[in-house]
């Protein structure tokens, strides 16, 4: 169908391409952003966690994302898949591993931590996108069960203080005692704990950063806080306490999970209603972990609990159609 | 009240906390294999959950009648109080599930077609699903010898009556299902995931049962310390403390 | 169809590895995850399951003819129940501690579906020689499968095989969990995995790995 | 007391035995379902591939349907004639002997000979960039996405520079790549010998267009069909092979007709087994294989 | 009726959607042009939902602008017209740019062409008086927009006597003139709201009276607030209420306006009708006016032809059927950095390879972006975010639905209301992972097997 | 017809009789044995946890053992020397523990006024953790303690008071539990003395 009286431009001109529609894109988003978004919330855990832990928390911080980035890259070159640590994952996984250890965890402890995180958690399932399970909970719950010595509550506490907090006994140990740090350590971090934990404001500046973003959908954080307050408000109207709420919120893991750890999009569910029910689910568990267990917290736990539950939620947080639902056709 | 609480700890403990598939890797077949699909796991959960109410009744009074040492009905037929015919525990058991199982699937062959087809080929799997012997096998333990049998305080000891048993094997089908139906969602997912080959099928369907079962380690001592809070009076504490305290656990997340 | 069946070697050998009951067929898995946390409990176990095996394949092969459709499942296991109550009163007199660490999954050997499926496949069809051979090689595979997950789990759970420190605690630090359900899982996830990846270039139909 | 407890024990398990043994019996037979016994005859004799060639989802679906719906014994392509032999035993009904067939690609061009490419970026399939006009020129031709690729359980077709190419030694014609070609250019065609001649274009437009999308495209000039009658044009310009016509003994014709093709469209393919041309000899052909040359698109709602 | 009044507090907007770069500044500005008549259009036999037309004429028949070519009995079809005079040649395949191959008959130019100010004079412009409407009997109207060949002008192409004729069933209410024009760079409505009024008034009023619809709407977009004060002075003391809607992308999708415009929900796989609205784009009205008024076919339509990659962006009135060659052309061709060319707008529109291929009477625009507009990023790993789920004004979950396409798992699609879908692009454009969900849900609704 | 359903099933039947008949025999040839087993795992314990035992590990005093049992059927063992004199009791205490049942075998003097040894008979603790209750060092902890007072287990180290048991360390709650255990034993031990009659 050409024409011969065609002016010449059209054809000798640029080389155009085919692309289904749409043909723009929101470009201020991509996976890329959002990890990055990601690495930007935790700095702020992170500083925390450098200045309550100083070295110690370099080395755990290096030792994951090392170990994590490595194995990454061994597995895919198995694979004979194409890797590239820009894409993140290795990182945040590693980052959020390393906020998630004690300070005295050993480097084996670390590195098993790392490998079965990136392992068993993500590469099996195929990689970035498509693990069940959050990766790092599933690196630290299997070094938590496996190595409990390394992980639990004694390797928290040293007699040895050249880093002061590292005398008292980490806070949801000591719950209802008397050593119970006061609201203000524990809020601005000045408590033993897990690495990334210890400090309430910074994981909420940095949670709140990720909710602003939309990196973080704000319905899981609302959904952990809202029912752990809740539970915990009946358990203080029970026994007569009134600030265990804050207690709970501010200590041990809750803001840190609700933030960093539930908030992965991976394993949270699609729908905003959905995450809320995810959230929900999340701090309930949390809280009946902390009360009955014999674990003092149970973020971690709930969180593992939870991602197992993210398929059914989607399947049950189908939303209805604007028009309600496809009818079914008669042929 | 003390029966209830019982009740309702064997039933925490048999659905979640020592569940039949993650704490006792029984029913792992049916775990495998049927949980492709939400709805069939959902229907496979429910068959192995109305076998094992059923077996676990038959068992029951069986072990309670017949079989376990001293047991009314041999007493009186051998005139001796301590005629023992627990050797024929296992084998009984088996006879009155095998039964029971073909029982319901003639049943619903003939008169639930749709249902019979959907479970297809796993009903007769049904008969070997070791979940089922194991519900009886944990009553026979608390009937026949009782848990701890001898032992002094609270810890155990107490011989299950029916409720007890019931309860037992009913929430034991809940936990199976619960399970197998986590499984199946997961296994849904999976179908779009890019897994290596050698893991697919049974491969990733384990690792995802040991992360399941990692999970699920987190209950540990719910059923202890939810007794406690029950009846905190009963056994004298070591030192006042409450649950959530110094321990081997875990302080965070 | 009975005829033509594979000789009496080759049934034996098929037992071990083309035909594994653990790996290939994945049956049997409740004692394989259950039992596997050390090797004495894997072997004796694994001997356990040889000794129902084979007597339940004599007994059902020698009585093949005379089976009823409708009652067939209820006398295969009524004879491999007789024959696990055997086995787990003997254990209970003469190694007493085992059969305690053991517990219940001795008498779930008799819901093992390796068991009957054996019976039903092998040993209702064929003659005596044929079920006998087929059970040994079924139960040699089944202690395989079993030793390896065990050796696995013992030797990173505790730093033993068969209870002999191999690995001393002072530099090893034991993998709490291989002893544990989730190591169980784990374990054999890969290692079946591992197995699957071994004979995948030689067999195209290994693809679908999934249970049947 | 020993003695007492054997007669017990026996005694019990009596009763028992009998309980269960009477209440099974009867409800055997109060609980009957005439379930026809074929059915699980017929799934043995199948090869359990679960390919779906035959249409139904599985092999046991298909072994109930041949069973229970008169579906032809025929349809498994994987297990054969000795397949639906035995299964004809079991059923009792003669096997209508049928050609084997494979399956042909209507298109010669690699993308060396497509003209009109353009950079595509999507999404990877044929099915998808057939819904993006203008990948090439030629809007009949393969893609090269490998859909049929990916959709064959047997490794027995490939997509070559661009084209799609059945290796006819794994072939065994369940068809999977023909239900999955988003243009509709693969088709089974019988094989009578073992070369078979089908049209390696798939392009209807006039000569002047094809030439335009394609260095080898069919220009439609009917030196096929003034050669041999086995070749006709209806409303199209691309031949149609009548495989009603075809003989294998006769190809003389075809020959010259094959010759004198300008542009080579005209291509012979294929090779099934011995076994396969010897089970049909002098046999009727099962007639023309008309293709539907339409993309999938065609059949959808109009977008702008 | 005072209209003035009405209409200014902003009505509010169906839930969720995006916000795309708006780009309209390009042509906005331009008046509408007429094209000079080609030397040869190609006439496609299937220009609108429903059946395709059977070519009229023969090989060498002489037609005149306005003569049929193409016609259909069946209800949902529209008849084409030839767009200039000429002589017809053989009639033969094109694949238009959705993918689908499409009988067309070509017709070569031959003698005297009306073109320029007066083709735009006879199109659009002159007196359209509404006087008289009432008096129009309403099968009329109906017969003489079949006769006319008139589809909806907005994109989808439905012939519009279809929407038009009355049902006892479902009486219409309201008539709903869709002047949003969401899609970002397209200012073809745009014009002709601003430039002639009229036309566009007269059309309305004429389907209202067809319909029998006793609220006439005209719904536009807040980012055009000149074409809102014009159409509002035009209206002054008439019968029809212009709305303002908010700019949020896909405004125009008519479940969109009609919910954000009346509060109401079209059903899922219904049409308008059902709820007792029709609704018709401003262009289809303009043709409409023209068609009962003038007794005119739709021969011509205004496209824009816009975008970075074009050297002159023009709003153009055109014959149907032209190349889209001719149409670059006369904007003076792409530019160097040119690197795709779309017909229709950049979210729904499809890219264009060959440009031989002819304008049909859906094509409202063609866009040439450059690498810059087009998305770079490659593909990832979907990450599960949920943002296409957030953004989808269908409300429906994009992910699992291409995902399962990508499978072929139908019972998962289904289960995610795939059919729904009317493939806006918001999941895609929103899309972080750079997932083409639309392509693939497209390619799920043409693969899923039909039962 | 009744007949017929049970003709059909006379395999059943039959194998049912054998199998039946031949279990009994197993039974009857092995019961003593393994009755034996589980009280001998009791009975050799004795000697240890009524410190019975001198530093090379000979058994000081011959001792016979009485089962006495309260209605209920909660088992004492009371160990009497040659002379008729009794040298102690030996109870079981049974509880949850960390992950699973902990079983504990508890010495006491003959006025069951002090702890004389702990015996761990089965426990599934943590692995290098928990199960170090096993270790003999914890279990020494309890002789001596008054089982009048019940012992108190205390993460303070060294123990300060006279009824404290030193916790293992990272082990709390399996510590604390087989404190709870003995306590709950020995006090419900003390509380039904009088309950207890001989065994035959």
């Amino acid at each position: 169908m050409t024409d011969k009286t065609d002016k010449p431009t059209a054809p000798a001109g640029p080389v155009t391409h085919v692309a289904p529609s749409p043909h723009v894109g929101d470009r201020s988003m991509t996976t890329r952003r959002m990890m990055t978004d990601v690495l930007i919330a935790l700095a702020l855990p992170t500083i925390a966690a450098a200045i309550v832990f100083r070295q110690h928390l370099l080395w755990q911080l290096l030792g994951c994302v090392g170990a994590a980035a490595v194995t990454e890259a061994l597995f895919a070159a198995a694979r004979r898949k194409p890797w590239s640590i820009t894409d993140g994952s290795a990182v945040v996984t590693g980052v959020i591993l390393a906020l998630s250890l004690p300070w005295s965890c050993p480097w084996y402890v670390t590195g098993i931590a790392a490998v079965v995180a990136v392992v068993l958690g993500k590469m099996i399932f195929g990689g970035l996108g498509q693990n069940i399970f959050n990766p790092a909970m599933v690196g630290r719950a299997f070094v938590m069960i496996g190595f409990v010595g390394a992980m639990g509550a004694k390797a928290y506490v040293t007699s040895d203080p050249a880093i002061d907090v590292l005398t008292q006994a980490t806070p949801m140990t000591v719950w209802g005692s008397e050593e119970f740090p006061r609201l203000g350590a524990l809020f601005w971090g000045n408590t033993n704990g897990s690495l990334g934990e210890t400090s309430a404001i910074a994981c909420l500046i940095g949670g709140l950063f990720l909710c602003i973003r939309r990196t973080a959908a704000w319905q899981i954080p609302a959904g952990v806080l809202l029912s752990a307050s809740v539970i915990a408000s009946v358990v203080d109207l029970s026994s007569g306490e009134t600030m265990d709420v804050l207690k709970h919120l501010f200590g041990g893991a809750l803001l840190f999970g609700a933030f960093f750890i539930a908030t992965d999009p991976v394993t949270s569910p699609l729908t905003p209603k959905g995450k809320f029910i995810f959230g929900l689910g999340i701090g309930s568990l949390v809280m009946l972990l902390r009360l009955l267990s014999n674990y003092p917290e149970g973020v971690m736990f709930a969180v593992l609990l939870m991602n197992g539950l993210v398929p059914l939620i989607n399947r049950w947080t189908i939303p209805t159609p604007v028009g309600g639902p496809v009818p079914v056709r008669k042929t | 009240m003390e029966l209830v609480s019982q009740l309702v700890l064997i039933a925490v403990s048999a659905a979640i906390i020592n569940n039949f598939v993650l704490h006792y890797f029984v029913g792992i077949c049916p775990f495998l294999g049927v949980s492709r699909r939400v709805d069939m796991a959902f229907g496979m959960g429910c068959a192995v959950t109305f076998v094992i109410s059923v077996a676990a009744l038959l068992s029951w009074l069986c072990t309670e009648y017949i079989l376990r040492p001293g047991a009314p009905l041999t007493s009186w037929l051998t005139g001796n109080p301590e005629a023992d015919l627990s050797i024929l525990n296992y084998i009984v058991y088996i006879f009155v599930i095998a039964s029971s199982v073909q029982l319901v699937e003639m049943y619903l062959r003939k008169f639930f077609p749709p249902l019979y087809k959907s479970f297809g080929v796993f009903l007769p799997l049904i008969t070997t699903n070791c979940a089922i012997l194991f519900a009886c096998l944990e009553i026979m333990k608390h009937v026949s010898i009782g848990a701890g049998a001898g032992a002094w305080g609270g810890g155990g000891g107490e011989k299950w009556g029916l409720a007890a048993a019931m309860v037992l094997a009913i929430a034991g089908g809940v936990g199976f299902t619960i399970a197998i139906v986590i499984m199946a969602g997961i296994r849904e997912d999976l179908d779009h995931c890019d897994v290596p080959k050698p893991l697919q099928g049974a491969g990733i369907t384990l690792l995802v049962a040991g992360i399941l079962a990692l999970a699920f380690m987190g209950f540990s001592g719910v059923d202890s310390n939810l007794k406690k809070a029950i009846s905190p009076q009963d056994p004298p504490a070591a030192t006042a403390t409450t649950p959530g305290d110094p321990t081997e656990g875990d302080p965070s997340p | 169809m009975a005829n033509d069946g594979p000789a009496p070697l080759e049934r034996f050998l098929n037992g071990i590895l083309p035909e594994n009951p653990v790996y290939r067929q994945l049956l049997g898995m409740c004692p394989t995850l259950a039992v596997t946390g050390n090797m004495k409990a894997a072997m004796t176990m694994s001997a356990a399951v040889m000794f129902v095996m084979i007597c339940a394949n004599l007994i059902t092969s020698s009585i093949r003819h005379l089976l009823k459709p409708h009652l067939r499942i209820l006398v295969f296991v009524l004879t491999i129940a007789t024959f696990v109550t055997i086995a787990d009163r003997v254990l209970a007199a003469y190694l007493y501690q085992m059969s305690k660490e053991l517990g219940p999954y001795i008498p779930l050997i008799i819901v093992n579906c390796i068991i009957i499926c054996r019976c039903e496949v092998c040993a209702s069809r064929q003659g005596l020689g044929a079920a006998a051979f087929d059970a040994v090689g079924q139960s040699i595979g089944f202690a395989l499968a079993l030793a390896s997950i065990a050796t696995v789990r013992e030797i990173l759970g505790a730093g033993t095989w068969f209870g002999i420190t191999l690995l001393s605690e002072s530099w090893w630090p034991v993998w709490g969990i291989m002893v544990l359900p989730p190591g169980a899982f784990i374990t054999l996830g890969f290692l079946l995995g591992g197995v699957n990846w071994l004979s995948m270039p030689r067999g195209k139909k290994s693809a679908g790995c999934g249970v049947r | 007391m020993t003695l007492v407890l054997i007669m017990l024990a026996a005694g019990t398990m009596l009763a028992l035995g009998a309980l269960m043994g009477y209440v099974l019996g009867w409800a055997n037979k109060a609980f009957h379902v005439v379930v026809d016994p074929r059915i699980e005859q017929v799934n043995e004799a199948l090869p359990g591939a679960n390919c779906g060639g035959c249409g139904f989802v599985g092999c046991g679906e298909y072994a109930e349907a041949v069973v229970e719906s008169d579906t032809a014994v025929d349809l498994c392509t994987v297990g054969g004639e000795s397949c639906a032999a035995a299964l004809a035993e079991i059923l009792g009904v003669t096997v209508e002997q049928s050609w084997p067939f494979r399956p042909a690609v209507h298109c010669g061009a690699t993308y060396a000979e497509r003209l009109k490419r353009s950079d595509y970026r999507g999404e990877q399939q044929c099915a998808t960039a057939n819904i993006v006009s203008g990948v090439q020129g030629c809007t009949y031709g393969c893609l090269g996405f490998g859909d049929c690729d990916r959709s064959c359980t047997f490794d027995a077709i490939h997509t070559i520079d661009g084209l799609a190419t059945v290796d006819y030694d794994k072939c065994v014609g369940c068809g999977a790549c023909s239900k999955v070609c988003p243009r509709n250019i693969i088709s089974m065609v019988p094989f009578k010998i073992e070369q078979m001649v089908v049209v390696a274009c798939a392009n209807e437009d006039f000569g002047k267009d094809v030439k335009g999308v394609c260095k080898v495209g069919c220009l439609g000039c009917k030196a096929c069909a003034r050669a041999s009658d086995l070749f006709t044009f209806t409303d199209t310009n691309i031949p149609v092979i009548d495989y009603d016509k075809y003989d294998p003994d006769q190809m003389d014709e075809v020959e010259v007709a094959l010759a004198k093709c300008p542009m080579k469209r005209l291509a012979k393919v294929g090779k099934p087994s011995d076994k396969d041309i010897e089970g049909v000899a002098g046999e009727d052909a099962p007639g023309v294989v008309q293709v539907d040359f339409k993309t999938t698109v065609d059949d959808t709602e109009w977008h702008g | 009726m005072t209209v003035a009044a009405e209409g200014t507090a902003k009505l509010p907007a169906f839930q969720r959607g995006v916000h795309p770069p708006q780009g309209k500044v390009f042509s906005a500005d331009m008046p509408i042009k007429s094209l000079p008549a080609p030397p040869q259009v190609f006439m496609a036999m299937l220009q609108h939902t429903g059946a395709p037309c059977e070519p009229t004429v023969k090989s060498k028949d002489e037609v005149a602008l306005g003569d049929v070519v193409g016609d259909c009995d069946a209800f949902v079809s529209a008849p084409v017209h030839a767009s200039i005079s000429g002589t017809a040649a053989m009639a033969s395949v094109a694949t238009l740019p959705n993918g689908r191959h499409v009988r067309t008959v070509p017709i070569k130019a031959n003698g005297e062409q009306r073109t320029g100010e007066a083709m735009i004079d006879d199109v659009l412009g002159g007196e359209w008086s509404t006087r008289g409407i009432d008096a129009i009997d309403p099968d009329q109207i109906v017969t003489a927009t079949r006769d006319a060949g008139l589809v909806g002008l907005g994109g989808a192409a439905f012939p519009t006597h279809v929407k038009l004729t009355r049902n006892e069933k479902t009486p219409i209410d309201t008539l709903l003139v869709n002047g949003c024009e969401c899609e970002p760079y397209l200012t073809a409505d745009y014009r002709l709201m601003l430039e002639y009024p009229a036309p566009v008034l007269a059309g309305a009023l004429l389907a209202a009276k067809a319909v029998g619809a006793r609220d006439v709407l005209i719904a536009v977009e807040d980012n055009k607030p000149m074409a809102i004060d014009t159409l509002r002075r035009a209206v002054r003391g008439g019968e029809v209420r212009i709305v303002e809607m908010k700019t949020k992308y896909p405004m125009g999708g008519e479940k969109q306006t009609i919910l954000s415009a009346l509060g109401r929900r079209v059903p899922t796989g219904g049409l308008p009708l059902d709820i007792g609205v029709v609704v018709v784009n401003v262009g289809t009205a303009a043709a409409l006016a023209r068609a009962v008024l003038r007794g005119k076919p739709l021969t011509h339509r205004v496209v824009t032809v816009t975008g970075p990659g074009i050297h002159q962006p023009k709003n153009l009135l055109v014959p149907i059927g032209t190349p889209y060659r001719a149409l670059i052309d006369f904007c003076d061709g792409l530019t160097e950095s040119a690197g795709r060319i779309i017909a229709g707008g950049p979210m729904m529109g499809f890219t264009l390879a060959n440009l031989d291929v002819p304008v049909t009477k859906g094509t409202s625009g063609v866009v040439v972006l450059t690498g810059r507009e087009v998305r770079q990023a490659g593909e990832t790993q979907c990450v599960r975010c949920g943002r296409c789920a957030d953004v989808c004004p269908l409300n429906l979950v994009a992910t699992k639905i291409a995902l399962a396409a990508r499978s072929k798992d139908w019972l998962l699609a289904k289960r995610y209301h795939m059919a729904a879908c009317m493939e806006c692009g918001c999941c895609a454009y929103a899309c972080p992972a750079k997932i083409p969900l639309v392509q693939l849900i497209r390619m799920g609704k043409v693969q899923m097997p039909r039962e | 017809m009744k007949d017929s359903y049970l003709g059909q099933a006379w395999l059943v039947l039959s194998l049912a009789l054998v199998f039946g008949a031949a279990l009994a025999g197993v039974q009857a040839g092995l019961s003593g044995r393994i009755a034996d087993n589980k009280l001998n795992e009791t009975y050799d314990q004795i000697p240890y946890l009524l410190d019975l035992i001198d530093d090379d590990g000979n058994v000081t005093v011959e001792i016979t053992v009485k089962i006495w049992r309260t209605p209920d059927d909660k088992l004492a063992y009371q160990a009497v020397d040659p002379n008729g004199q009794a040298v102690g009791w030996v109870i079981k205490g049974v509880g949850p523990g960390f992950q699973d049942r902990i079983e504990l075998l508890i010495g006491l003097d003959p006025e069951a006024e002090t702890i004389t040894g702990l015996f761990v008979l089965d426990q599934k603790e943590t692995p290098a953790l928990g199960n170090r209750i096993l270790e003999d060092w914890f279990r020494e902890q309890f002789v001596g303690k008054d089982a009048t007072k019940g012992v108190v287990v205390t993460r303070a180290s060294p123990v300060a008071a006279d009824n404290e048991v030193g916790a293992i360390s990272g082990a709390t709650i399996s510590s604390l539990a087989v404190g709870d255990i003995v306590n709950a034993a020995v006090k419900d031990f003390r509380a039904r003395k009088g309950d207890l009659e001989l065994k035959d």
